[in-house]
């Protein structure tokens, strides 16, 4: 079987799946439920196998290849126009397995979804394709294409789905919430559209193949340097630039556990990956010449963030500021152009993945129980919830990059990146670095440690289910943390290959 | 001679057009309605068509506007004397002016093509000919206007029987 | 008459038929009363079959379209009169009014 | 006189069997008591389809008539696509029909000749036959609207939209006058011969002649600042009609403007394409910001239809064979997905009988399917990816971009978000909101299931895997640059 | 010697063993932890010696240390990261004080915590500090000591935070990990830059190039900076001290081993083994030198006016700390390791005493204490060793370190100021370890109940009491080369500690100084003896002669409460800014603006939608004059 099979099985899986799942009654949520673990569980067996088989020092740019002509030889469109063509690099190798054990978690932590579960699994299958096809696709339509299907169910799982939260300084509702991060990706995207006609017009070869665009001399240097801003802000908001980040706290913080865990942990990477795809690999000249200011806004969105999660009373406001902290290393990396910086980028990709996603389903638990989020009104819960405190307190170790676990390395790598050519942003990222230890501690002695207040004597431990998630997920926090290398050999070798990084 | 014919018969139209959108009654609106277009047909004669002219005659100044008044006597108000320009007429004015003003500048700007110049008579059975064959189609689709309207026109129009 | 007809120019038609068409869309843009504006319509419907037939006679008499054209309007407009008062009667039933700025239920 | 003339009228037997249809069915309505009426639409719908399966025997075929009208593969497409359309109107209108307008036989009829006017209007190859197929349809047009003949909205919108479609059709005429003065033609061939000559000399008077028959089309598409009529008119008629006028009348004033531009007016591309551009950029904004403040669903999806209008007008500023195709495809995914939107509205308002976006409360408790389908309709309308709207709105936009329309794509872009939030809000009513207390589930008619269904798979259809129907559209459209 | 990885690995099983399965062993495990750690201990001893034979064979001197490293990762040509360990002398002592110190505790602990609610928990955790502090001490790479460093960090965060159900304790620790991580903030950005320089991490390397002027000299500036704050995080140096004291609040036995023997000595250990890199940096001894000698006097200054017992002796170490910092500073590292090497020994002697003291009594305040003496057999006589050691009373093990050190920097380079400073520290710092035995053990018991239930603690406990007692007294002794080769060190302990390739250094009592610190340190005794004997008297003269130096040194110059208030109204209140600006000016104005720009043009057009058919009529008719002036403009 060629093994592009695979590929077009984590994209058309979830699709088939969404579509059985609206044929099951809304009465048997128990079906609905078990179908979607049996998926979860497959597509996380063939991420793995994606992740596992693809050979390093192959030499050849994408495995797994292949290409199904879908629109060709019509109007504009001349052969190739537009195909479905797969592949994986090793930069999307690990984004691949991210989405699997993200999705996973994410089914698993959405067992307990009573309220019409059935819509929401088709959504999320929905979802997860969309987020498979973004990071396999080789054609700039489809690129697209997935990356749209990836934002298109937003809407309702967070409106139907999620909490509005009311604060005494501010409240909002789930609607706005919703509206705010859908309209505000989809506006985003405007700037991709743009950006995509004029490349393809610019290159004139009737064609959306991203192989054949790559192809040096393409594009010359001063319509790279005109249309990378295009790109590099439209994927920049849903990666959580600044000043466009603002969608990211307040959607995260009233989606459903499920959705947060996917969108701060695979979605916002997509942003970062399109950055790449359509950034340094199309227009390289427009990246080194724009990649200093996007160094600024990076380094802005880790301070900036870390700050503004310190100022946080909800755990998932104070998680989400934390992802636009985090994302801003990412966009840090890319922003050097070096191989050590990328590399680190795409590491604190996986990395932030997980371990936002861990936040995510913890938080998810105890809200599920408390109905509150305010950390100002637990106190204590340490000894109520030993297993619970563990995992979040794992997560929170990760995230403020405790050497072990998977957020030192990348953190790491970005900062020596950084430092190569931009020592000051480098410093203010390790210092912003100290600056999570604030929040994240501030936090723990807030809710987890002190006496425990009484009024949560009804609370339990993590349920199992909770419990697997926790697991799955920290074993890859370690696995990544301890033993780094087979990503880095994956990616490296990617990376290296990217046109324009030193 | 026939200049002077001619603008006689264009003052007509015009003097009666004007009526039609001036008069404060609306009877006689629709009076100097049926000047005006007596003038047109008379411009028809002047141009030679006299078929044209003759429906004209027929259908328009006599049916059409006995349709009309009709229709105003069925929808007077009940009060007489009402308003009878919208609130709108000064920029109606000015609108029409504008309008005239680029008409004009297209007159003067303009040279006809193959223009000419004297007049070509058409006869009756040439017309009558070319409206079975040459212009079947449009004569077939205006039959069906003219259908399609009248079916309308009963059924909105009839009183039945539960009308409110 | 043949010879006489030299003494008017084209033009002359089409500037007659320019007012009209002015005075028609005046007419329309003014009045209120639906009867009235319906007249303006074919005021302006008028302007343009004389617009129609001086092409016809003048410029392109071989096939002479402008005539026919002009007859299918003239027939048109017979029917949309006919149409047109149907409606205008149907509102006045309902409304009570036949003045077209008085049935502004249909709004923003 | 018709020496050299084609006379074959075998070329109009679907449009005679549309007459024909339209008689039995009017018959059957009169004559025949015992009739169920019920079944009414089902026999115009099934008689419209055979017709379709007749007419695809010209596909493929190039007939003249007296080079008054073609029967190409444009028209045939056309054909094929009205008929459908109407079908689908049809059958969706069959309840509203029997409990709210008088007189079913003849709303049928109408609907059917007034299909043969908008295939006219495709079809044809000269100004006389398309102004009176054009009038064909709007007179059944101007009918239908003011169908429900005891409901004040119904009249005024009747009022409206007859005495504005007058006026405009005057315009229309107008120019077409000056064209004929200028062209000393009226067939399109000839109108193109005449204007490949220098036009030096009467520039001003083709101009306005142009300036004239953009507004009187304009005015059919209702494109700004000539769509003033359509949001009334959309809200008065009854949803049934609400549904033919957003789809026939707009795609039939398409067809018309792509077949006279294309090959009467293509010489002097550059003498118009600005006033479609400038049209187009305001059609979209105005259309698509309005929307956002409208609560009555037939208004906002009058709006939404307008801004829709802006981006294939964007196509027709940069008239070109690859942005024919795309236009058309677009307009049939647009049309399509805007069926679905009215069939759902039209079951709610059988079963509800609100129209109100605010009505549409809890619609995915009380009516699953029809909840599903409008979400997914929606999306579509948006632009959003898996169905119709994003392949086909994306193709269109990278065609205007490929004539040179880089910025009227830009705006088409930023529109199409602003489409998105109101899209939502009906969303959000249809799956947030909680239903009314009391409301119970309501029991959808099957047909209208099916048609839903079978809509939704039309939708997919197109977004997902549009390679035939694209290259359908492509052979269609090559005939008009010939 | 390739097995000493493997010393840190069995701790690192004790851990992983007991987080995962504790609940089900018997005791909760902590058999298992101690059996692992005595096994290391072992094995740390067995390194040590082959250590020596190899010095033996090579020679010192020419003998640089034994290291072996596998890899991390490595992108070919950009980043290899090798893992390795690095043994020497510095390595094997550290080594042993380390596993030793730890095992000790644990045995102790098994007294100390019994019926603690998360005693395995407790056992694990210990574990986990053991083997970071032993993966710190055998590293061979930055990398790997950053990330040892690190997860000692945490452990003693955890530690700190065990009876976590205290508000006070979860302050305390989460106080201790963020000021350290201050400094790590410095110590990585220092790492980062020497590789961005050299190119690797390995120590050996960095400190060559250094050496050879490879690295340009401001970075090089920069990066022992940067390292050196590190150093002063982790060792609690001025101005980063805050968290040691509170500290306290965790268990006994951890203070002992991490906030006495082991961790905070990290800092001294990283600046040793680092030393010859901030020697080439002009004003780096200096730096080091002065925040030592700050630190010293001001905790000597503090430790007199303390009351709780923990924290008096939490002074004396930070007094200590001062004091190796010193020696560093004037680069007498040898005098440094054996200070550390003795202090290990008696600091934990004393700290573990104070637990024995608060176990049997539950009390930890001074002024409740009182005439133990009888009631602690064992405890008391152990504690007053531990207390004399730290004064430096001759002969025990305190005095010959101290002294090493006053002769190093009358040695160094320094100029006369440190050595007059670092002497008048002595009789004050044997003055409040006077203070502190006299108030807790003779006199009048001050609160009856308290003494009533006083009692000797078991034999798990006193054991390791008396066995550091003991070591605490002799450790002195291996400065004499005799004892140094008795032991197995080869020439002496100064010739074995001194690894820098200048041949070994001779041991010479200055006598000169050594009479004269003897002096102070016993007039320190006396003068203790007389102001806390019976009554105290003079003690409260003394506080009431000037209640302004009382408070200060009881408040510890307000240091604390200045920091609290620049993190409250900088850190925090930034924060709070940034919050409140994302809010409303980034979303409220920002993205709702936007959105409400489009909401209101709508609003507006709609307003054009009359309903009046003239008006759009009119619109109609305005379009067509637009475009036809549009169009006539054009052509004209």
């Amino acid at each position: 079987m060629h093994s592009g099979y695979w590929m077009i099985a984590t994209i058309a899986i979830p699709l088939f799946t969404a579509a059985i799942l609206v044929c099951v009654p809304d009465s048997r949520r128990d079906v609905v439920r078990w179908i979607s673990a049996g998926v979860g569980a497959a597509l996380f067996a063939i991420s793995m196998y994606i992740f596992f088989a693809y050979e390093v020092d192959k030499g050849e740019g994408y495995q797994f290849f292949i290409r199904w002509d879908w629109l060709e030889n019509v109007g504009f469109l001349k052969d190739h126009g537009i195909s479905l063509a797969f592949g994986v690099d090793g930069i999307a190798a690990p984004m691949v397995l991210l989405t699997g054990v993200v999705a996973f978690g994410g089914t698993l932590i959405s067992w307990k979804i009573e309220h019409h579960n059935k819509d929401f699994f088709v959504l999320f299958w929905v979802l997860v394709s969309g987020v498979y096809g973004t990071f396999q696709s080789l054609d700039l339509f489809f690129f697209f294409f997935w990356y749209e299907v990836a934002v298109l169910p937003m809407y309702l799982l967070i409106a139907v789905w999620g909490s509005s939260s009311v604060f005494p300084t501010f409240a909002r509702t789930k609607e706005y919430s919703a509206m705010k991060l859908t309209i505000m990706l989809v506006a985003a995207s405007i700037l991709i559209f743009l950006g995509i006609f004029a490349a393809f017009h610019e290159a004139g070869l009737g064609t959306f193949d991203l192989q054949r665009l790559y192809e040096p001399g393409t594009f010359d240097e001063d319509f790279q340097k005109l249309v990378f801003p295009l790109f590099v802000i439209g994927c920049g908001v849903l990666a959580g630039l600044w000043p466009f980040h603002t969608w990211s706290p307040d959607g995260h913080v009233a989606a459903p556990t499920a959705v947060s865990m996917l969108h701060a942990g695979v979605l916002m990477k997509l942003g970062a990956f399109g950055i790449i795809r359509l950034g340094i690999q199309l227009l390289p000249e427009g990246a080194a010449f724009w990649m200093p200011g996007l160094m600024v806004l990076a380094t802005t969105n880790v301070v900036y963030g870390a700050f503004a999660a310190t100022a946080q009373r909800d755990f998932k406001y104070m998680i989400g500021y934390s992802s636009v902290s985090h994302m801003g290393y990412v966009l840090m990396g890319l922003a050097t152009m070096n191989v050590i910086g990328i590399n680190g980028a795409v590491l604190q990709m996986f990395s932030h993945g997980i371990m936002t996603a861990l936040f995510f389903a913890m938080v998810g638990a105890i809200y599920d129980q408390a109905h509150t989020r305010d950390m100002a009104l637990f106190k204590g819960l340490a000894n109520k919830m030993p297993l619970f405190t563990f995992f979040f307190g794992v997560a929170g170790l990760a995230s403020l990059g405790l050497p072990g676990l998977s957020g030192f390395v990348a953190e790491f790598n970005v900062f020596v990146g950084t430092f190569r050519t931009y020592p000051w942003a480098g410093a203010l990222g390790i210092f912003a670095a100290a600056m999570t230890a604030v929040y994240i501690l501030r936090m723990m002695s807030m809710s987890f440690f002190g006496p425990f207040n009484e009024r949560w004597a009804d609370l339990k431990d993590m349920t199992r289910l909770e419990m697997a998630t926790g697991v799955l997920l920290l074993s890859f926090l370690l696995f990544m943390g301890l033993w780094p290398a087979p990503f880095i050999d994956r990616i490296s070798e990617s990376v290296i290959a990217l046109p324009g990084v030193t | 001679m026939i200049q002077v014919f001619f603008y006689l018969f264009a003052t007509t139209v015009i003097a009666g057009a004007l009526g039609v959108v001036l008069l404060r009654n609306t009877v006689y609106a629709a009076l100097s309605l049926i000047g005006a277009l007596l003038g047109v047909a008379a411009v028809y004669i002047l141009l030679s068509v006299e078929f044209l002219a003759l429906v004209q005659i027929l259908i328009y100044a006599g049916a059409v506007t006995v349709l009309l008044l009709f229709a105003l006597m069925l929808t007077r108000a009940r009060e007489l004397q009402e308003r009878l320009d919208g609130d709108q007429k000064p920029l109606a004015a000015v609108a029409a002016l504008v309008l005239l003003g680029a008409f004009i500048t297209v007159m003067d700007q303009t040279t006809w093509p193959r223009d000419v110049g004297e007049i070509t008579t058409v006869p009756f059975a040439t017309i009558g000919d070319a409206l079975l064959t040459r212009w079947a189609v449009p004569f077939e689709l205006v039959s069906g206007v003219l259908l399609v309207a009248l079916v309308g026109a009963i059924i909105l129009a009839m009183q039945e029987e539960g009308e409110p | 008459m043949e010879s006489v007809t030299q003494e008017i120019p084209l033009e002359h038609f089409l500037m007659l038929s320019f007012i009209l068409f002015t005075i028609g869309v005046y007419g329309v843009l003014a009045r209120r009363n639906a009867v009235i504006v319906l007249m303006s319509v074919e005021l302006m419907l008028n302007a343009v079959s004389i617009n129609m037939v001086a092409f016809a006679v003048y410029t392109a008499p071989s096939l002479f379209a402008g005539i026919i054209f002009a007859i299918f309007i003239i027939a048109v407009a017979a029917a949309e009169v006919g149409l047109a008062l149907a409606v205008i009667l149907r509102l006045f039933r309902n409304r009570g009014t036949a003045n077209i700025d008085e049935v502004d239920t249909l709004k923003w | 006189m018709s020496a050299g003339l084609n006379m074959d009228y075998t070329a109009f037997i679907p449009e005679f069997m549309l007459v024909g249809l339209a008689a039995l069915v009017v018959a059957l309505d009169l004559f025949v008591p015992q009739f169920r009426k019920s079944w009414l639409p089902y026999v115009a719908a099934s008689g419209l389809l055979v017709t379709a399966g007749v007419s695809c025997a010209w596909i493929d075929k190039q007939v003249d008539f007296a080079r008054l009208v073609t029967v190409d593969d444009f028209t045939t497409y056309f054909r094929v696509f009205f008929m459908a359309i109407a079908a689908v109107v049809c059958l969706a209108s069959g309840r509203l029909v029997e409990e709210r307008l008088r007189h079913p036989g003849e709303y049928y009829a109408l609907i059917i000749i007034s299909t043969v006017g908008a295939i006219g209007m495709a079809a044809a190859r000269e100004l006389m036959t398309a102004y009176l197929s054009l009038e064909l349809l709007s007179f059944s047009l101007y009918i239908l609207v003011s169908f429900q003949k005891y409901e004040g909205r119904s009249n005024e919108a009747g009022i409206k939209y007859l005495l504005l479609g007058a006026f405009s059709s005057a315009w229309f005429l107008y120019g077409l006058s000056l064209l004929y003065g200028v062209a000393g033609s009226t067939y399109y061939d000839d109108i193109a011969r005449a204007l490949s000559e220098d036009t030096s000399a009467y520039d001003f008077a083709l101009l306005m002649g142009l300036v004239l028959i953009v507004t009187g089309l304009g005015f059919k598409v209702a494109a700004v600042p000539f769509h003033m009529w359509t949001p009334d008119a959309y809200e008065g008629a009854p949803v049934a009609v609400t549904a033919y006028l957003s789809t026939t009348s707009k795609a039939a004033g398409f067809a018309l403007l792509l077949r006279l531009f294309s090959s009467a007016l293509d010489v002097v591309h550059d003498d118009w394409s600005w006033m479609i551009a400038g049209m187009a950029a305001a059609t979209m904004l105005l259309g698509n910001l309005v929307a956002l403040q409208q609560h009555n669903i037939k208004r906002l999806m009058a709006y939404s239809s307008i801004g829709q209008v802006g981006y294939m007008l964007m196509g027709i500023a940069g008239l070109s064979h690859d942005t024919a195709s795309a236009i058309v495809l677009h307009l049939t995914g647009y049309m399509v997905t805007n069926l679905v939107v009215f069939v759902v509205i039209i079951a709610w308002y059988n079963m509800t009988g609100r129209e109100e976006i605010a009505d549409f409360r809890g619609m995915r408790e009380r009516a699953p399917l029809l909840a599903a389908a409008l979400a997914a309709a929606l999306f579509s309308l948006a632009g959003l990816p898996l169905f119709a709207g994003f392949v086909t709105k994306f193709i269109l936009f990278q065609a205007a971009t490929e004539e040179g329309y880089f910025w009227l794509a830009g705006i088409g872009v930023v529109t199409s978000v602003i489409s998105l939030y109101y899209y939502l809000q009906i969303m959000r009513e249809a799956f947030v909101s909680a239903p009314e207390e009391g409301a119970e589930p309501l029991r959808v008619p099957y047909l209208m299931q099916g048609l839903t269904v079978a809509l939704m798979l039309g939708v997919f259809y197109i977004g997902l895997y549009p390679q035939q129907l694209f290259e359908a559209i492509d052979e269609a459209t090559r005939v008009l640059f010939v | 010697m390739s097995d000493a990885w493997v010393i840190p690995l069995l701790p690192v099983a004790g851990f992983v063993l007991l987080l995962l399965f504790s609940p089900w062993l018997p005791r909760k495990g902590d058999w298992l932890a101690i059996g692992l750690m005595a096994a290391s201990f072992v094995l740390a001893c067995l390194v040590a010696a082959d250590l020596a034979d190899a010095i033996g064979e090579a020679g010192v001197g020419s003998f640089a240390g034994i290291s072996e490293s596998r890899e991390w990762f490595n992108v070919e040509g950009y980043i290899e990261i090798r893992m390795g360990t690095y043994v020497d002398q510095i390595t094997v002592v550290m080594l042993f004080v380390v596993s030793f110190i730890a095992l000790l505790v644990m045995i102790y602990s098994t007294g100390y915590m019994r019926g603690d609610r998360r005693y395995g928990w407790f056992y694990s955790i210990i574990s986990l500090f053991t083997a970071s502090m032993l993966t710190l001490v055998v590293a061979d790479n930055l990398l790997l000591l950053y990330f040892a460093w690190e997860l000692v960090g945490l452990c003693s965060m955890l530690l700190i935070g065990h009876y976590n159900d205290k508000q006070s304790a979860a302050e305390a620790a989460k106080k201790a990990f963020i000021t350290t991580r201050v400094g790590d903030v410095g110590l990585l950005i220092g790492i980062i830059i020497l590789f961005t320089q050299t190119g690797t991490f390995n120590i050996g390397e960095i400190l060559r190039a250094a050496e050879e002027g490879e690295i340009a000299r401001e970075w090089l500036t920069a990066a022992a900076v940067c390292v050196f704050a590190g150093a002063v995080g982790k060792s609690a140096q001025f101005p980063l001290h805050v968290w040691l004291p509170d500290a306290m609040e965790g268990p006994t036995p951890v203070s002992a081993l991490i906030h006495a023997a082991t961790m905070v000595v990290a800092g001294v250990y990283l600046v040793a083994r680092m030393l010859p890199l901030f020697e080439v940096v002009r004003g780096m001894p200096e730096l080091i030198t002065a925040l030592g000698l700050t630190t010293a006097v001001l905790s000597a200054l503090m430790g007199l006016a303390q009351r709780d017992i923990k924290r008096v002796v939490a002074y004396s170490t930070l007094n200590s700390l001062g004091l190796m910092f010193v020696a560093l500073g004037s680069g007498a590292v040898g005098a440094a390791m054996l200070y550390l090497f003795a202090h290990a020994f008696f600091k934990a002697l004393l700290f573990l005493a104070c637990g024995s003291v608060i176990h049997a009594t539950e009390e930890q305040e001074v002024d409740k204490l009182g005439g133990l003496w009888s009631k602690m057999p064992i405890t008391a006589p152990m504690f007053i060793v531990g207390a004399l050691a730290m004064a430096g009373l001759i002969p025990l093990s305190g005095f010959w370190a101290k002294d090493e050190i006053l002769v190093g920097i009358r040695h160094g380079h320094l100029n006369d100021i440190v050595a007059i400073t670092v002497f008048a520290t002595l009789p004050i710092t044997s003055l409040y370890m006077v203070r502190l035995v006299m108030l807790t053990f003779f006199g009048e018991p001050k609160d009856q109940h308290v003494h009533e239930h006083a009692h000797e603690s078991e034999a798990s406990m006193s054991w390791p009491l008396m066995l550091l007692g003991a070591l605490a007294a002799v450790a002195g002794f291996v400065v004499f080369e005799g004892v140094g080769e008795a032991l197995g060190f080869h020439s002496g302990w100064l010739g074995f500690v001194y690894n820098l390739a200048e041949g070994p250094e001779e041991f010479h009592v200055n006598w000169g100084i050594s009479i004269l610190s003897v002096v102070l340190v016993s007039a320190g005794l006396v003068a203790g003896l007389w102001i806390w004997a019976g009554k105290a008297e003079p003690a409260r003269r003394a506080a009431a002669f000037s209640p302004f130096l009382y408070r200060m040194f009881l408040n510890r110059f307000y240091i604390d409460e200045v920091y609290q208030a620049a993190v409250d109204y900088f850190v925090l209140a930034a924060g709070r800014v940034v919050a409140w600006f994302d809010r409303s000016i980034v979303n409220d104005t920002g993205v709702n603006g936007a959105g409400e720009t489009a909401w209101y043009a709508g609003w507006l057009g709609k307003f054009a939608q009359t309903g009046k058919l003239p008006n759009y009529a009119l619109a109609i008719v305005v379009g067509v004059i637009v475009m036809a002036i549009v169009a006539f403009g054009y052509r004209t």
